[in-house]
């Protein structure tokens, strides 16, 4: 098993000219280690049960020690930028649900303010607030399938059914509201198409009743649990400093302690209206995005409470001109998505279909810190560290 | 046939201990090297307890003391492989030829 | 002794196993040093050891098979593993795998099982076709006392040996301490 | 001939000490040919309530409620395609499977369902078992080596560093055990070698000593037993490959560990040796401090009323499984589409409740006493493997390690020199 690979490298080796994904590697020189024996250079994906689709990664190991990382993306590339330039901007709105497709609301949220800001128009107050519940109803979807599947990598299988029974109800609503319960498109540009169903408060008051007890349930499974402790403190640290000059956002940017939320930070739909904490970690470890992530679904519910009982009535779309011909310029609108910050830069030429649409997706960003926190852990650490960020393959490829 | 008695285990224990005297002598892998040491004292112990069949219980508790001396020089010996190993990147002994490196 | 308690084990077909036994040990023992693949070799030797154990129980030596067993699952294994990391496979299969030496040393064996066979021959009277038959009911008791009695001493050295054996071991293979 | 086969039926012993070669075969057959049932039924079970932790519902197709998901999962492996990879070494790969099913098969030659309920009874029992249930490591090590594949490589290595470490922390409480087995009330495996003190290894010896001491060991000495009982739980768990230190086959590490190449009959063969060690652990805890097949207060709550209370658990609780199957018949759905399930699942528990008629029958009731109770013993350890499965997270491989060598095994060490002490003392 010693046979060399094709992956096999020896730090005094020559590195092979063929393999242009380990030329890449700059690793320097590894630590001698116990027997000096060849480094393995593994494969981990894409067809691997924890890298959240299709994400590969050769790892570089000694032992199970990891020398190095090198992520290769792509594997599910549609272009999503480059049909936007073909289309007009209707009909690109849907295109965006499919990118991070478990958040599929704060993709079409953003989508919509962005080209609003672009057309200096502004949607009226009752679509701002229907607007802010789906978003937030989606954060929790979609902090909830994180922590199912997060858990499922460290080896706890029990949450992951947990987390699907409450994510449903949450999928339920969006059913009765647009029709489709993953990619929603609930929103158009200028506002909503949709006025609510008859019952959507009640619905989403009893949920609001329904999840924290739920909440409070995960927790008493992972957070005290010794094992879950001990795979999670200390694992994946990221500092401060390094999480904001990797332009890191998002929980992972929040639990290094960097009080960075655009809900509060640029308020976009109506979150100046409300009243909500942002939880920040001390460590920058898997634990604290955890318990991070955990409060972000209390402060959701906090928000979406406060919306429900404040929701103006009026009318839900603005005027929006039939054929959309936004005046010629660029303009860059970004929110707060369950992952990070979801920014859209939209180049407009004045006609109907945008020049340039190029999308910040937050998976893709902090999938870069990746690197830096897993260098020097073990391969196990690699699982928990790729649960942890919160990635959504369709979201790094786009 | 005969009734098996003292002398067909001897037999078999010396067999065994030529084969791994073979072993020791004629291949280059240390691995093997110790195998064939374990061959050696494996041949011993079936002496041994052969033996205790006849006069007591006195050659099992030494074959159990064999046994122990063997896992310490397999211990040690493979010790001494990885100090070489990691010099010489090889397991075969004839390429120990310096004293000191 | 107490021959009143049980009557101990019967073995059954005693010449069969024998033969089954004694062959597997000494068929191992051929493929331990003729086969090109280490772990081939490693795999030989724990049968080989396992049909010793075998034969240790016919010869009413049960604890001596237990310890046979339990120790060389754990020391094999180690073998096993120490071949896996330093053996290149792929160049073993290529090298020549026995020494320049081996006509000396097959002439050398050959010569001592010779002697073996004489001393065997000649001295058919050392050993008698007798079976005394030890209690194999208690025989793990009696080794038990034998071991912390008689043969304190020793067992208390033994025990020494394999402390030196494991920090020589630690010594010599790691590095930096 | 005849004589030979019925002389057994008189005597108070194991087939293999008694030295009738026809009732061992017999004994083995029903032996092994009950292990490969109670890990089909384990399957099921471990499914059912594994998806029943986690709201979920389970196999609940093949049959009434799935009871028939293990046949059909047998024969789908069985009829499986067996891919073995073009770079493997071929033999070490067939061979690997075999070792592991008959290192874990083989255990059970000593394993005591009840005084004369066992295949043999070897001086050297639980050394024995210990050593043969520490050989499918080699399996192990074989099946991830012979893949030639990195994902089962590392899968093998950390197998085999796991569960030789374990085997310190597991014979460390094993010999606290059989320290307790020393101290006093020798019964016959004690005495006969003129000096007083010397325990014993013999399975059967074990739970008579706990008999005669009037105490499971899991007492003796509280807390003592209860924390070597505490280490071998845990280190049972790890040598299994369970969760959560079920490492070497971590699926969202490794894939699926050192079996990730297999398929079909040969995986199926892992799973069947994953299965049978872990019920022959779980008996050798059962054995060693749970009093083994004695139902529970041998000794205080004696007399014929009480014995014939107790004889009574193994009909009610055929009954009671019975009962459940009739609820079960009363809640399935009244369609056409189900009615073959519903005959199926009442069919079963017919089944079930005649099996508990039977054992209320006095010759039978008494014979399968032992058996009753070891069995119900082992269940209780099977569900807290299912039980651990469903709660915990899963352990790194250095913290594994630190909790192999710096808790259990100091721990272990001083419980022996405590028990030692203690068992001189008193």
């Amino acid at each position: 098993m010693t046979d060399r690979t094709m992956f096999d490298l020896k730090p005094t080796d020559p590195k092979p000219a063929d393999d242009k994904y380990l030329s890449h590697l700059e690793l320097g020189e590894p630590d001698k280690t116990f027997l000096d024996t060849n480094e393995l250079v593994i494969n981990m994906g894409p067809q691997h049960p924890a890298t959240h689709g299709v994400l590969r990664v050769i790892l570089k190991l000694d032992g199970e020690k990891v020398l190095g990382t090198e992520c290769v993306i792509g594997y599910l590339h549609r272009g999503v930028e480059k049909i936007a330039e073909n289309r007009t901007y209707t009909m690109f709105n849907p295109y965006v649900d499919r990118m991070d497709y478990v958040a599929a609301v704060s993709n079409g949220l953003g989508y919509c303010e962005a080209v609003e800001k672009l057309l200096n128009i502004e949607a009226p107050p009752r679509a701002k607030y229907i607007r802010v519940i789906l978003t937030e109803l989606n954060r929790l979807a979609s902090h909830q399938l994180w922590l199912g599947t997060h858990a499922l990598d460290i080896g706890a299988m029990t949450p992951l059914f947990y987390t699907f029974r409450d994510r449903e109800e949450i999928l339920k609503i969006f059913e009765k509201y647009c029709g489709a319960r993953l990619t929603t498109h609930a929103f158009r540009i200028g506002g909503c198409q949709y006025e609510t169903y008859e019952g959507f408060e009640r619905d989403v008051i009893k949920f609001l009743d329904f999840v924290p007890p739920k909440i409070d349930e995960y927790e008493e499974l992972l957070t005290t649990n010794r094992i879950w402790l001990e795979r999670t403190k200390n694992v994946g640290v990221i500092s401060r400093a390094d999480a904001i000059a990797l332009g890191v956002t998002g929980p992972v940017l929040r639990a290094s302690g960097v009080k960075w939320d655009l809900r509060k930070a640029q308020p976009y739909a109506a979150y100046s209206d409300f009243d909500f904490e942002i939880p920040i970690g001390a460590n920058g470890d898997t634990y604290d995005r955890y318990t991070v992530r955990m409060e972000e679904m209390r402060q959701s519910l906090r928000i979406i409470r406060q919306a429900v009982e404040k929701i103006p009535e009026g009318p839900i779309m603005a005027k929006v001109p039939k054929v959309m011909k936004p005046p010629v310029g660029e303009i860059y609108h970004s929110i707060e998505a369950p992952k990070g910050e979801l920014g859209y830069f939209i180049v407009s030429d004045g006609s109907t279909q945008p020049y340039r649409v190029r999308i910040r997706p937050p998976s893709f960003v902090n999938l870069q810190a990746l690197d830096i926190m897993v260098r020097g852990a073990l391969v196990a650490d690699v699982i928990a560290v790729i649960g942890t960020l919160d990635i959504v393959l369709g979201e790094v490829d786009r | 046939m005969a009734p098996i008695g003292t002398l067909h285990y001897l037999v078999v224990a010396a067999a065994l201990f030529i084969l791994g005297l073979i072993g020791v002598l004629t291949r280059r892998n240390v691995v093997i090297i110790l195998m064939s040491i374990e061959l050696i004292l494996n041949a011993v112990n079936l002496n041994l307890v052969a033996f205790s069949r006849l006069w007591g219980l006195h050659g099992q508790v030494f074959a159990i003391f064999v046994i122990t001396d063997a896992a310490a020089e397999a211990a040690v010996g493979l010790g001494i492989l990885i100090a070489f190993f990691r010099n010489k990147e090889t397991v075969n002994v004839d390429e120990v030829d310096l004293l000191k490196w | 002794m107490e021959q009143t308690i049980q009557p101990g084990m019967q073995p059954v077909a005693t010449t069969f196993f024998f033969y089954l036994l004694s062959g597997l040990v000494l068929l191992s023992g051929v493929f331990v040093i003729t086969r090109k693949n280490p772990v081939h070799s490693a795999l030989a030797l724990i049968f080989g050891l396992l049909a010793q154990a075998g034969l240790y129980l016919m010869l009413y030596a049960p604890f001596v098979a237990g310890v046979q067993i339990i120790l060389y699952a754990g020391g094999i294994m180690v073998l096993f593993l120490f071949v896996i990391m330093l053996v290149n496979l792929e160049r073993s299969q290529r090298e020549e795998q026995f020494n320049k030496q081996w006509v000396i040393g097959l002439v050398a064996a050959v010569a001592l099982g010779v002697l073996f066979v004489v001393v065997y021959v000649k001295g058919k009277a050392l050993f008698p076709y007798r079976i005394a038959q030890p209690l194999e009911n208690s025989n793990t008791q009696q080794i038990g006392v034998m071991l912390y009695g008689q043969y304190m001493f020793a067992f208390e050295i033994a025990s020494l040996l394999l402390l030196v054996a494991i920090i020589g071991a630690v010594v010599m293979a790691k590095k930096r301490i | 001939m005849l004589d030979y086969i019925t002389s057994y039926l008189s005597s108070n012993t194991t087939p293999g000490q008694a030295g009738n070669v026809f009732w061992a075969l017999v004994y083995i057959m029903i032996v092994f040919g009950g292990i490969s049932v109670a890990v089909m039924a384990m399957n099921w079970l471990e499914r059912k309530a594994l998806a029943h932790f986690q709201i979920r519902l389970g196999p609940m197709r093949v049959g009434p409620h799935g009871l028939l998901q293990p046949i059909a999962d047998a024969i789908k492996l069985m009829t499986k395609e067996d891919i073995v990879p073009a770079e493997a070494d071929k033999f070490v790969f067939w061979i690997a499977p075999l070792i592991i099913l008959c290192a874990s098969f083989a255990v059970y030659i000593v394993v005591p369902f009840g005084p004369t309920h066992a295949i043999t009874d070897l001086n050297i029992g639980i050394l024995f078992m210990l050593g043969v249930s520490s050989l499918s490591v080699l399996g192990v090590v074989m099946a991830g080596w012979a893949s030639n594949s990195h994902y089962p490589l590392i899968g093998a290595l950390r197998s085999s560093a796991q569960m030789v470490s374990y085997e310190v922390a597991m014979g460390l409480a094993v010999v606290s055990a059989i320290v307790m087995t020393s101290l006093h009330g020798l019964g016959p495996y004690g005495v006969g070698v003129g000096t007083s003190g010397t325990g014993t290894l013999s399975m059967i010896g074990i739970v008579q000593a706990q008999q005669e001491q009037h105490v499971w060991f899991l007492f003796k000495f509280f807390p003592l037993g209860f924390i070597a009982f505490g280490i071998f739980a845990i280190a049972m768990v790890a040598e299994t490959n369970r969760a959560p230190f079920d490492l070497p086959e971590a699926e969202s590490e490794l894939t699926a560990g050192f079996h990730t190449e297999y398929s079909g009959l040969r995986w199926s063969l892992f799973m069947l040796g994953e299965y049978a060690a872990m019920i022959a652990v779980s008996s050798i805890a059962v054995t060693l401090w749970l009093g083994g097949w004695y139902r529970p207060f041998p000794n205080t709550l004696t007399g014929d009323t009480w014995d014939l209370v107790f004889s009574l658990f193994p009909g009610l609780t055929f009954l009671a499984l019975a009962a459940i199957a009739f609820v079960g018949v009363r809640r399935m759905p009244k369609h056409p589409y189900f009615r073959v399930q519903t005959i199926g699942l009442a069919g079963f528990g017919a089944v079930l409740g005649l099996i508990g008629l039977i054992l209320f029958v006095p010759p039978v009731r008494d014979r399968i006493q032992d058996i009753y109770w070891f069995i119900a013993k082992v269940a209780g350890f099977m569900y807290l493997y299912i039980w651990y499965r469903a709660t915990f997270p899963r352990y790194r491989f250095d913290q594994l390690m630190k909790v192999g060598w710096k808790v259990l095994l100091p721990i272990g060490i001083g419980v022996l020199i405590l028990t030692a002490i203690l068992g001189v003392v008193l």
